[in-house]
């Protein structure tokens, strides 16, 4: 499972930025960009693939702070933090989600390289931060156990 | 009158004033059975009909704080008797079934189809498998249940009957009695049973 | 009408810490109800946050953002006083924008 | 009866020790408790609580502003964290969404049965989501007021009075109903609220009978529920527990529902009410 992963994500190592591919723009006032393409993807590689790169590094530069077990998969809390310079782009995938993209954001210059939210999770997977950093893509992984919970269900 | 005594017991310890004219217990039964008579209503399968207590269920609602022997032999006695066993003789059944019927906690909910078989809720409260680290306490853990009795025909036919009815082993148990209460099927049954007992079943490995 | 977001804009050291609470389903389109049709999907996908007329932040979201999102990020370049806008967009095209003031730390 | 004795005593020999893997598991669903409180959507519901409280509905076209929660009308502030309580203007004793239903038909019109139509925001029941009285994504106004007013008891000690002799009448029926097991599944409140210590999968259960655990449990109610993504009120909480008993469908704001929250608001007494909560 990791070999295969870092093959993935290894591949070409591609440096083409999210801002360049135009998936992001910090300028865009109004957010009305969407990349439909990079949120319909199913997998992994294919969410690296429509984000426009052809490969990502893994890197100790990028944190991934969340519980090792969530007690409910409908509110996982997360936050990624990344301590490459020129970060541009924090993005979170969940490997194992009917859609593995779950969000994007473009850091502009002044804004931390940090963001805190709460994503869904579908099952026990990866999730993965992936970081557009000085042009080229780094990422970080860590599993995620989702407990069954209650009774009656 | 032993329950009266306790009850009286219970409720010295939260009367601040007034407890000299505290309810009688027939007030407070009057208005329980008002209660339970025009709070409730019908959903789904779930008719008002459940709130009919059988014996066993009068008996363990009254002696909540403490049993004593005589009811509790006479319980056990009475649900013993109330055990059927699979005309086939065959008590073991697929341990892979018992495991996703010990997972599932449907069943009989006015929120569950009437028709869809029910689950055993088993891991939510025991310990079963090793790999389900999301398990109960309320009963004690049954890893290894196997392992440590074997999967004689005693064992075999005292574990379908615990699952059958668990209150003709212990008055007043929190378990369901699923087969006596017709939640679970003889089928499903042996396969909790082969889930308990086999000795490739995650419960014993 | 969508709900008001609830922001906090506080000053900690020289730079804006931004905690937003948005009202929104985020339905992922995915689930059924009880008679098995599906429920659309409802969910924010652009999320904008400006300073001074400056974007500090921009997010795109799926359907796997949880419902009633969060969101904490931080800033330079704010002070105590002014304004942080935050506008989201959802994909039936309803927008919502509500500001805070920054506070001291 | 031999072989039953001789499994008692391995069941002994086997209570529940835990490995290491497993306190991991319940040091880290610890962790994930305390991540949760960063940030509680309950906020969002609160808000619209409190601009219900003043705006003006109903056939009558006012507002609750005068509504009387048991601290003399139009007091809000600690009135949660002393109820129930018995109310002389309807003879009965009360819990805070029986009371609400109460003046929104004094004072604004409604009827009663609208009044106390569409009690929970969303689905009342977790992933059903045709419930008759609510929707996906359906607001409830009774939900969003409880939010706001036990919001605003926030901090405050557990107190409710406990000398009109129909609040004693209903905390013993409370008590017996906790004690009442019936159904197929032969399940009372008892089932799970009688021991200290004990879980459903990973959720720690409350002994009701013991005071600590009755003040933990009533002074977080009500809460956002992240499984549901829902504020849930302690009406539904007993509504949820009876479902899951496999009971009938335990009516809002009934005597019996009333009753239970009686009992536990007294077991409860003495604690500090810290809701609304967020919980899984």
């Amino acid at each position: 499972m990791d070999a295969k992963r870092r093959e993935v994500l290894k591949t070409g190592g591609g440096v083409l930025a999210l801002a360049a591919a135009g998936v992001i723009r910090p300028g865009d006032a109004l957010g009305q960009e969407w990349n439909k393409a990079a949120f319909d993807t199913k997998s992994v590689a294919e969410t690296v693939k429509a984000l426009g790169a052809s490969g990502s590094t893994p890197s100790s530069g990028v944190e991934i702070t969340a519980p090792d077990i969530a007690e409910n998969g409908a509110v996982v809390p997360i936050a990624v933090e990344s301590k490459l310079p020129r970060t541009e782009a924090i993005a979170i995938l969940i490997e194992k989600n009917p859609n593995t993209l779950s969000a994007e954001f473009a850091i502009p210059s002044g804004t931390d390289p940090f963001v805190s939210t709460r994503v869904k999770m579908a099952e026990t997977s990866n999730i993965y931060a992936l970081v557009v950093a000085d042009g080229k893509y780094f990422h970080a992984v860590k599993e995620i156990k989702v407990t069954i919970g209650g009774c009656g269900g | 009158m032993p329950s009266k005594t306790i009850l009286a017991l219970a409720l010295s310890g939260i009367c601040v004033a007034g407890c000299a004219t505290r309810p009688s217990d027939s007030e407070t039964e009057r208005t329980v059975a008002e209660m339970i008579k025009t709070s409730f209503r019908t959903r789904g399968q779930a008719t008002v009909a459940r709130l009919s207590q059988d014996d066993a269920q009068a008996l363990c609602s009254k002696h909540a704080g403490e049993l004593p022997k005589g009811v509790s032999d006479g319980i056990e006695k009475a649900q013993q008797a109330t055990i059927r066993y699979p005309s086939s003789g065959k008590l073991m059944g697929d341990w892979r079934e018992g495991e996703r019927i010990a997972q599932s906690g449907v069943g009989k909910q006015f929120t569950d189809a009437p028709n869809r078989p029910a689950g055993g809720s088993c891991y939510n409260c025991h310990q079963l498998s090793k790999q389900e680290l999301s398990f109960g306490t309320i009963g004690p853990s049954l890893y290894q249940f196997g392992k440590q009795r074997g999967a004689s025909e005693a064992i075999q036919k005292y574990t379908y009957g615990k699952i059958y009815n668990a209150e003709a082993f212990s008055a007043c148990s929190n378990m369901p009695r699923f087969g006596h209460n017709g939640v679970l099927t003889e089928e499903q049954i042996t396969h909790l049973v082969a889930l308990l007992l086999d000795p490739d079943s995650p419960v014993n490995r | 009408m969508a709900d008001p977001m609830r922001i906090r804009a506080n000053m900690t050291g020289d730079k804006v810490e931004v905690k937003v609470l948005m009202a929104h389903e985020m339905e992922t389109g995915l689930r059924k109800d009880a008679s098995g049709n599906a429920i659309p999907a409802h969910f924010i996908r652009n999320v904008t946050v400006t300073h001074g007329g400056k974007t500090v932040l921009s997010a795109q979201w799926g359907t796997s953002v949880s419902r009633n999102p969060f969101l904490h990020f931080r800033f330079k370049g704010g002070k105590p006083g002014e304004k942080v806008t935050i506008t989201w967009l959802d994909n039936r095209g309803e927008k919502r924008t509500d500001e805070a003031v920054i506070a001291g730390g | 009866m031999g072989i039953q004795r001789v499994l008692a005593g391995v069941l002994a020999a086997t209570l529940p020790c835990f490995s290491p893997a497993q306190q991991d598991t319940l040091k880290e669903i610890e962790r994930y408790r305390q991540l949760l409180q960063e940030s509680n959507p309950a906020e969002l519901y609160e808000a619209r609580g409190a601009e219900h409280w003043t705006r003006k509905r109903g056939p009558k076209s006012s507002s609750l502003e005068r509504c009387d929660l048991g601290l003399g009308p139009g007091v809000v502030k600690g009135a949660y964290a002393r109820l129930p309580r018995y109310f002389a203007d309807t003879d009965r004793v009360q819990d805070l969404e029986s009371r609400l239903v109460t003046c929104m038909v004094a004072l604004q019109g409604f009827a009663p049965e609208e009044a106390r139509r569409n009690p929970f925001s969303g689905t009342g029941a977790p992933m059903i989501t045709t419930d008759p009285f609510s929707g996906v994504g359906q607001r409830s106004v009774m939900t969003d007021l409880v939010a706001w007013i036990a919001s605003e008891s926030r901090g405050m000690t557990i107190a409710p009075p406990m000398s009109h002799p129909k609040e004693r009448l209903a905390y013993q029926a409370g008590e017996r109903l906790f004690y009442f097991r019936a159904g197929p599944y032969d399940f009372g409140c008892i089932t799970c609220h009688g021991e200290e210590g004990k879980r459903i999968r990973l959720q720690n259960l409350p002994k009701m009978t013991n005071a600590k655990d009755a003040q933990r449990a009533f002074g977080t109610w009500p809460a956002y529920r992240v499984s549901e993504g829902e504020l849930r009120s302690m009406q539904w909480r007993m509504w949820e527990c009876i479902r899951q008993m496999r009971f009938p469908e335990l009516e809002f704001a009934s005597d019996a529902s009333i009753a239970l929250i009686v009992f536990l608001a007294n077991r409860a007494e003495g604690g500090t009410f810290d809701a609304p909560a967020i919980k899984r």
